[in-house]
């Protein structure tokens, strides 16, 4: 019997390395895999390359992985986001690499990473200096940029619901990256709210097939993502 | 002159029914307070969702439901949730009719520039120039000038760009102008406010229309005339 | 209101015209608009550049399209089923163009277009008479063929349920190549099995979001495609 | 020599819990039959299908669910639906463990042909080459020789290739042969034939494993050696 399960979020990360790529869902609170960042955080890692919408807030989550020194690479699309101190602090001393994709680039060059494509033109930012240095190319009379696929040695995701077999699915707004990003990660993990029998998700209902995710960790959501926010965390 | 309220009911004026509308952070925002009652408009968020309603009551917040400005939403009926490359097809695939956004600086050609700020700290675009890029319909929404008192309406960004000549419309406290092949329109001007007001703080040109006129609004969203 | 029923298949076909550009839904009898085919069929139309899976199948739907002599050009990755005969005598005498796309290109080139970019490379057929006279490129250390995206003047599909604000969801295997053409018809037409009011589809159950989709008929399915079909049609 | 569901029983017979596989048309489609009982085996189908189980019984097919081989079939407990592009994804990103093929021709060094036959009225590729190209082990399931007795695992291929060096495995109704960097290794051989009976029938040479042995299947799996 194929069994996806793991009992906790410490066994989840125990093969993440020094110097991993790793893919974090979420934008906002939604989908953001905070238990996870956790038990990452308590490996005392270095020089993780982070992909993320954004660069965390605070000093949970994301931020306090960011707190840790423990990312030498951030790739996002708006790391400016306010309460992104442990991010600032180190990114103006010169820290952390920071590469600025804009959002739905990097959400298709993730896209195209887990579907074994090469890469892809996209009219978004031709002309612009987030072009620089990019090919360009002349496609049905519009500019276009070349933009090559981004796949990771982890992803993970927070979803709402989660079987053995390692099908998911989302509420509301927590679909997000979490989706593309179960597809182009070498391993995939995904926290679950709940953890049903195989069988129980209508498989029109699924909205990631087990085949793209390895391991599912059913646990309450981190108690900061799970409270109702100020507006414009 | 148009209170920021002001600005984001003119634009909401504008809106048909059965448009698909992705509102920015800042006045944009605002815009979905001033939708026209009783017409189907469809509010997109990037982060996959379609067909927002209004703010949720304090309290009734779901906590898996935010727009992209990270603020509580509702759903209307016939709403509908998606992924992140979904929600750019939607965008960049020209299928939203309009984007409203905030901007630092528009040229005369339809130039805009709203992601990069001098003396930013850390820079971010999100999914501004996806926005900027995709939707059939750029509309921009800002004061006139910016707080010293300088034009934003430019012959030539000065800022790095979101992308070139994408704007249609710019609505601002004291005028609504029409990018056009032939340049800037001035098309309708705030109350209290004339068209060598509004060219006085305007650095490109701008043609009068033959129709020219003062905004239809009511009075509440009209603010003294503030010299800057 | 807005309201994107429309009363008959006639009104939805209403604007084709000769030479038009159609992407015809459907994988074999799932999801294939039978009613939407045998409208457009009484309008006699010439030259059209037809966009689907296969050939069509005996003399209904796609196949009776084809006995009419109505396609001039065939874009397909399977045309070459038992029952094809329509298609298989038009295109051995040489009126009918066929362009060949394996099934996975095809439908990444309609979701490229439907999305908004400028075309993909891919892995799939590099150094065969597929990729003959395509650019390619090694990306990481692959060959890689560039493809175009495709999209056309039209595109019908089949759905299950569908609202007056285009929302549609499918039923098993109805979804295929429908999701992608929805997103790359110039007009896209749904006919449904079940037509709803507006907000009785949750919005974590649509498939394809009323933005993507412009008319939907409620019309009972074509009974060809309604009854068990012998193995392999 | 083995039946055609001798060949599906020996493929089955390798596909460990866990797998993700997608059969093709003919003695691929027979390998569903012959799963291991009790082991998590996942099907997959180009048209949207992952968990597929047994044909329905004559009278409960749906017909909204059938395979790419247009045939009904069911689903298991687990499984899911989804779009063509999620599909593929599937396919050329690597996330399938098997992609279980007929073929016509099979070369030396893995190239494969299974989509263009020599007289063919109209030519058609379907979900071949996506397959061929990104599924993890491409296994080919297809008689030794033709019905004319002529071979089809050569030295090169003479029909135009589905992809090139692709094939990790060959199962025949005569052998079990790995395609590896030093060329074809025989690994088994059927009940009733030979190594040299092999290497006869087929045009390709084949290195013999240390460890070649005959094939452990059920007797109701072997045919008579028919001579060709």
């Amino acid at each position: 019997m194929v069994d996806k399960t793991l009992k906790t979020c410490e066994e989840a990360v125990a093969g993440v390395f020094d110097g991993a790529s790793i893919m974090l869902g979420g934008f906002g609170d939604p989908g953001l895999p905070g238990m996870l960042l956790e038990a990452l955080r308590k490996k005392g890692l270095k020089n993780l390359w982070i992909i993320h919408n954004g660069a965390g807030q605070g000093d949970s989550c994301l931020g306090g992985l960011m707190g840790d020194g423990a990312v030498r690479k951030l790739t996002c699309s708006f790391p400016s986001h306010p309460g992104n101190e442990a991010f600032a602090q180190r990114y103006m001393r010169g820290e952390i690499e920071l590469e600025i994709v804009p959002q739905g680039t990097l959400a298709e060059r993730i896209r195209s990473a887990g579907s074994g494509l090469g890469g892809f033109f996209t009219p978004t930012g031709a002309g612009t200096e987030l072009a620089k240095g990019k090919e360009t190319r002349m496609i049905n009379g519009r500019e276009h940029v070349f933009e090559m696929p981004l796949s990771a040695d982890f992803a993970f995701v927070r979803a709402y619901q989660g079987d053995r077999l390692g099908n998911l699915t989302f509420r509301m707004a927590m679909r997000n990256f979490n989706v593309p990003m179960c597809t182009a990660g070498n391993v995939t993990v995904a926290e679950v709210d709940e953890l049903l029998p195989a069988g129980q998700i209508d498989p029109a209902d699924v909205h990631v097939p087990g085949i793209f995710v390895d391991h599912v960790v059913h646990v309450a959501r981190h108690p900061v993502l799970a409270a109702v926010q100020k507006v414009g965390r | 002159m148009l209170t920021r309220d002001g600005i984001a009911y003119r634009v909401a004026c504008e809106l048909s029914e059965g448009s698909y509308v992705n509102l920015g952070i800042g006045i944009p925002t605002l815009v979905g307070d001033y939708l026209p009652k009783g017409k189907d408009i469809f509010l997109h968020s990037e982060n996959g969702i379609l067909g927002m309603g209004p703010a949720p009551e304090p309290g009734k917040e779901d906590i898996d439901l935010i727009n992209a400005g990270k603020q509580y939403v509702t759903m209307l009926p016939g709403g509908s949730f998606f992924d992140h490359p979904t929600s750019f097809s939607m965008i960049r695939g020209g299928h939203l009719s309009h984007a409203i956004l905030g901007a630092f600086e528009v040229a005369a050609n339809g130039d805009m520039a709203n992601w990069r700020t001098p003396g930013e700290k850390v820079p971010g675009v999100g999914g501004a120039m996806d926005l900027a890029f995709g939707v059939k319909n750029v509309w921009v929404t800002m004061t006139h000038v910016t707080n010293k008192g300088k034009p934003k309406i430019l012959k030539q960004c000065s800022l790095p760009l979101t992308a070139p000549r994408c704007v249609k419309r710019i609505y601002t406290d004291l005028a609504l102008i029409d990018v056009t092949p032939e340049g800037l329109v001035l098309r309708e001007v705030a109350p209290g406010v004339d068209a060598a007001a509004v060219q006085a703080k305007t650095e490109a040109p701008l043609k009068i229309a033959p129709d020219c006129k003062e905004m239809d609004v009511p009075a509440k969203f009209v603010a003294a005339s503030v010299a800057r």
